[in-house]
């Protein structure tokens, strides 16, 4: 029981710790493309420990069915969204940075 | 730490308040909106209530945000800049604002389990509901039974709504005939309008997704309508959030596609059939020799009887809910097809 | 102990959703602040999900996954909203 | 077994048809369907009104849950007399509606216009009968929702934009209203009306039940009309089409006075709101400047439906007078011009819509020669126009005659003189279309276009209804005014005042 | 003060969101966000009635073992009604400043009124 309590524990603080420094890189990061891959990361490496631990912490009943659907869910729609925000951006017009100074380079 | 997480969800929706005042971008602004939307959900889950945190969720973050999105499409992302200030309305602001201060230092306090609100009529809820009504959830047993004439009217509201909304955009089934084309059949019209609308056609690993992820949605529907009276759901929440299936659907495969799936002549069915089951079960409620709504009287043991009424209205509210929905979803929706072109 | 982990773990998602609605309120692009929304939901889903837990009802899970879903269709209807209108109007300058 | 559930049958009727309406194909088909269930309703609430006059206030349990746990509709002679003001008007509507907004609303828009109507006719029924506050709140959104459709549907594009300002108003005020019964929940627990009185009372004075109060008054104000909130209503009453200004003109500011009423006698106690918060020298002065602003800006108009919104905020002052003197014949004379205002109001609009179905224009200019031309409209239009003035032997005397004899009851020589100098102006503003209409030649270039002729029968039946109804009751007041009296003896009652248990 | 401030923090932020809400209500030109401002107004009126229905130490009003204190249902029950009821004007409000669009073209207040000489 306790090593269960302990794991739980383990995977909640790694859970919070990429989802700090995710939302940190949505700060930090150069540009648009990278900002996403750092959302991305609190979507799927946060959101999966966090209910992975509470998981552990959950008797085996409808409890932890809701929490393997949610995980589920936000699995196959997180990168989901990220991917189709990131190619409507790139749709849109925006530009990675190398591209960026890419065409900056070639108006001179 | 209650008290705590409670401050800090407030602060944000301040924050986030404030900030709407400020921005001119009305796409943010909706954004913002949203966000808004989901802080108070929170909030209310903080606060114990999660039915309402249930219906805020799917219905202001959901519904609203995606109506508001489509308003904007047809209008303008941008509000103008306008020169005149005046102060008067920061003058009513703050005296309303004074009045509601001056109001509340005579308040009881917050959460105090003392307070006049916990000791008059809410005890019985509390108390006698499970074994008068025979449902685990309070909240279900008092808006389907205690106070169902007030969801009777919740549901008339929304039906109201989706009278107001059609009689104001109605449902465009096809694009505005070119001249001579007036005589075109529905069918037809449904194709064109599959022509003109692909959905999301570029965003091919959307289109997977949301083809796997809709039964689920519906699926969850029927959890949350089934459920209500053990947990938090019910009716409402369970139409919005069938409707809201469809919504998706629409969205990312055409309204032509939503059109054939859940066609708006079945939704015209739908609408009103809600209200009058609804209705219907509070006729017979008094054809058994009951009050209006009294469904003790609908099978000769009372708390069988409650639990028979429930499930009929909370379908009904389920139904109208469902219909009126995307029915409105579709007035707007059909509207920006117009403009797309 | 597993109470104060708990609470530990609903302030570290308090404190994302603060960055993360930071980043909503002023963003560089339009697609910033859309990511930052999204962002904002998720954490959201994980934030009702912890606090159930917290107060010891954890079967109110429903609601953190109508949140999700919500979140999900919100971002499609995102979407959506940006193939009608026009490019030069999704690409907002920088800083309003 | 009918005559158990007979109290809720005037919400209930009209709530079972609206989604009905809405599915019976035709125009025509659901005109009668809604005229009928109109019809019913107006019938039930005549029978309703002398039951209540014989019996005492009728109470039903809804879903058999005793008050305060269950909501409580409650009848007496005060909501019924109104309820029957309100069918009456409604049902009149109805029957003028098939040719009036068959002319001006569009075709396949005519199904979802009558299921509007008949959401709205719920509404205010709700409204009237229900003894829940919370419960009140519900049916005033019913109400509201269907009255910004039915503004929308006409054909001046700014109807949109009125309907639209209604909207935002409407809805501050409702908000204003939950506030406000948020307030007193929290102090009271409870939402029943009459609990809520028994509950407030044990409060010597507490912030937040007045501050409750004040949320409601300003809210219900709103609602009303009250000057200088009014601003929502003259947009509204000139762009919706002829039918829905007749209808709401007579009903929805009606049922909000009442609402006024009832949540200053009935739940606060009379005492606590004139006497402590000294709300009567508020609305005294409010209702007079009302009075006199509104008179002027009708008599300023050049379309006619506007002058007649106007008038309606002007005459909606005198109600209010009526409660702000706070005497048992001030409060009977203002629910006494309740009634009488729908039947005056009624008239006015659906002659002024008989005027725009022929004419296809609603200014002044366009009255021109109508004497001759539309003799029994304009006929009906001079009648009811007098009654607003207060001519002997119409309505609009009876009550003018009772709120000055309140007024002069207490002395107030000022007020009475007051409400003798507005009808004055009633007299300018009515008579610059009757002017038109009788002494002025037709425009040439109308005369050029068409023969105007009498509009057909359908219209005018009603209008004539509503008409002899302002003479009858004119002449044989006494339903009208011993139901007022009831009325106001009821209110009385509820708030404890010396006078009425003498 | 410190116990005035704990019992009613909750209260005043409440009333601060609320006049943030109906200060956008009454000052916004565009019409889409008098709306947003119209539901933030709501939304906060909301707030203030769940916020009266808390007990410390309560939990949801859903019958399970071992609980004693529940927070009181009614106010949920109101207020899932409230939420019903402004989305329905939201939903009827939005479509009118479709109309309006369509008819003016525009949704800022001072300019579709002057085009039209409003009463």
């Amino acid at each position: 029981m306790i090593m269960l309590e302990i794991l739980s524990g383990f995977l909640l603080a790694i859970g919070v710790f990429f989802g700090l420094t995710g939302a940190i890189g949505l700060f930090r990061f150069p540009d648009f493309f990278t900002r996403v891959h750092s959302a991305s990361v609190t979507d799927s490496m946060a959101a999966v420990c966090i209910l992975a631990g509470l998981l552990l912490q959950s008797d085996f009943g409808l409890t932890a069915v809701k929490l393997l659907f949610i995980l589920l869910f936000l699995l196959v729609t997180s990168p989901t969204a990220s991917h189709a925000l990131a190619k409507a951006a790139r749709h849109g017009g925006l530009l990675s940075i190398p591209e960026h100074k890419h065409s900056v380079k070639g108006q001179d | 730490m209650a008290e705590l997480i409670d401050l800090v969800l407030l602060g944000m929706l301040a924050a986030t308040a404030l900030r709407v005042i400020f921005l001119r971008d009305l796409f943010a602004v909706v954004m913002l909106f949203g966000i808004y939307s989901f802080l108070s959900a929170a909030i209310f889950v903080s606060l114990d209530a999660v039915d309402v945190a249930f219906t805020e969720a799917s219905v202001g973050a959901g519904i609203s945000t995606v109506l508001m999105l489509g308003t904007l499409a047809l209008t303008e992302r941008k509000e103008k800049v306008t020169q005149h200030k005046s102060w008067l309305p920061l003058l009513v602001v703050i005296t309303t604002g004074g009045a509601l201060i001056y109001g509340t230092l005579d308040m009881p306090p917050f959460a105090n389990p003392d307070n006049p609100v916990h000791h008059h009529v809410a005890p019985r809820y509390i108390e006698q509901s499970p074994q008068e009504v025979g449902l685990p959830n309070m909240v279900t047993s008092v808006l389907a039974s205690y106070r169902g004439f007030d969801t009777l009217g919740e549901t008339v509201v929304v039906f109201s709504a989706a009278v107001g909304v059609l009689s104001l955009l109605g449902i465009r089934r096809r694009r505005e005939p070119a001249s001579g084309l007036a005589s075109e059949s529905d069918n037809t019209g449904q194709a064109d309008l599959s022509e003109s609308d692909p959905g999301l056609r570029a965003h091919e690993v959307l289109r997977v997704i949301a083809k796997l992820i809709i039964p689920l949605i519906l699926l969850f529907a029927l959890y949350v309508q089934f459920h209500g009276d053990f947990g938090p759901g019910g009716g409402f929440q369970a139409g919005v959030i069938a409707a809201a299936a469809f919504i998706l659907y629409a969205l990312v495969f055409g309204i032509g596609s939503g059109f054939q799936v859940v066609s708006p002549n079945v939704l015209r069915w739908l609408t009103p059939f809600g209200v009058l089951l609804y209705a219907g079960v509070g006729v017979l409620c008094m054809l058994m020799g009951g009050q209006f709504l009294d469904y003790n009287v609908l099978a000769s043991d009372p708390v069988h009887g409650q639990h028979y009424g429930i499930i009929a209205i909370e379908l009904g509210v389920g139904i109208t809910v469902f219909a009126v929905m995307l029915n409105i979803f579709y007035a707007f929706t059909s509207q920006t097809e117009r403009v797309g072109q | 102990m597993t109470m104060l982990m708990l609470a530990a773990v609903c302030v570290g998602i308090l404190v994302i959703m603060g960055l993360a609605l930071a980043r909503a309120f002023s963003a560089p692009t339009v697609y910033d602040r859309i990511l930052g929304v999204n962002m904002f939901g998720t954490k959201t889903v994980l934030f009702i999900a912890a606090i159930g837990f917290l107060s010891g009802r954890p079967d109110f899970l429903d609601i953190a996954i109508v949140y999700a879903l919500i979140n999900f269709i919100g971002m499609v209807a995102v979407l959506r909203f940006f193939e009608y209108t026009s490019p030069e109007d999704s690409k907002t300058t920088h800083l309003e | 077994m009918l005559s158990e559930h007979l109290p809720i049958l005037p919400i209930i009727l009209p709530l079972i048809a609206a989604p009905v309406c809405l599915l019976i194909p035709g125009r025509n088909g659901g005109w009668l369907f809604a005229t009928l269930v109109s019809a019913i309703s107006l019938v039930v609430s005549f029978v309703l009104l002398n039951r209540v006059l014989a019996e005492g206030t009728l109470s039903y349990a809804m879903g058999g849950w005793p008050p305060p746990w269950g909501i409580e509709m409650r009848l007496d002679v005060a909501n019924a007399f109104v309820l029957l003001a309100v069918t009456l008007i409604s049902t009149a509507v109805l029957v003028y509606a098939q040719k009036s907004a068959g002319h001006e609303i569009d075709r396949d828009k005519q199904g979802l216009f009558y299921t509007a109507h008949l959401l709205c006719l719920t509404g205010l029924s709700g409204i009237l009968i229900t003894g829940d506050a919370f419960n009140l709140f519900v049916f005033l959104e019913i109400s509201s929702l269907a009255t910004y459709t039915l503004v929308s549907l006409g054909s001046d594009r700014r109807c949109l934009t009125a309907a639209f300002r209604y909207l935002v108003m409407g809805t501050i005020g409702a908000t204003f209203i939950l506030i406000g019964v948020g307030m007193l929940y929290m102090k009271t627990g409870t939402l029943n009306m009459l609990d809520l009185a028994e509950q407030i009372a044990r409060y010597d004075s507490s912030r937040t039940i007045n501050t409750g109060l004040a949320f409601i008054m300003v809210g219900v104000s709103i609602k009303l009309a009250l000057f200088p909130l009014h601003l929502w209503l003259p947009p509204a009453y000139t762009f919706a089409p002829s039918a829905v200004s007749a209808f709401l003109a007579g009903t929805a500011t009606k049922v909000a006075v009442y609402v006024m009423m009832r949540f200053i006698f009935t739940i606060f106690g009379a005492d606590h709101v004139f006497h402590e918060m000294g709300m009567d020298l508020i609305l005294m002065v409010l209702a007079i400047v009302a009075i006199f602003k509104c008179s002027f800006m009708a008599a300023l108009q050049h379309n006619a439906k506007t002058l007649l919104a106007y008038s309606s905020v002007a005459q909606i002052g005198y109600i209010v007078l009526g409660i702000s003197l706070v005497s048992m014949s001030g409060l009977m004379a203002g629910i006494l011009h309740i009634f009488n205002h729908a039947l005056m109001k009624g008239a006015l609009f659906m002659a002024v819509g008989a005027v725009f179905y022929r004419v296809g224009s609603v200014e002044i200019k366009a009255f021109s020669g109508l004497g001759r031309q539309m003799p029994w409209t304009m006929a009906a239009f001079t009648v009811a126009g007098l009654s607003i003035i207060g001519v002997p032997l119409t309505v609009g005397f009876v009550s003018k005659w009772y709120l000055v004899s309140g007024a002069l009851e207490q002395g107030n020589w000022i007020i009475a003189a007051l409400v003798l100098l507005g009808s004055l102006l009633a007299i300018v503003y009515v008579g610059r279309i009757l002017e038109a209409a009788y002494f002025r030649r037709p425009d040439d270039t109308q005369s050029g276009t068409a023969a105007v002729k009498e509009v057909p029968i359908g219209m005018l039946i009603p209008m004539w209804v509503l008409v002899l109804a302002n003479v009858y009751f004119g002449i044989d007041t006494s339903l009208t005014v011993e139901a007022a009296q009831q009325a106001a003896l009821s209110f009385a009652q509820d708030s404890n005042w010396q006078e009425a248990t003498r | 003060m410190m116990s005035v401030v704990l019992d009613y923090y909750n209260y005043w932020i409440v009333v601060f969101l609320m006049m943030t809400g109906f200060y956008v209500v009454i000052s916004a030109n565009n019409l889409v966000k008098k709306v947003v401002g119209l539901n933030i107004f709501q939304t906060s009126v909301f707030i203030f009635y769940i916020s009266m229905g808390k007990v410390a130490e309560g939990t949801a009003p859903i019958l399970a073992e071992g609980v004693e204190a529940y927070s009181n249902p009614l106010p949920h029950v109101l207020i899932l009604t409230a939420i019903v009821v402004g989305v329905a004007t939201t939903a009827v409000g939005l479509s009118l400043i479709v109309r309006i669009k369509r008819a003016y073209g525009s949704v800022e207040e001072d300019e579709f009124q002057d085009q039209d000489d409003l009463i």
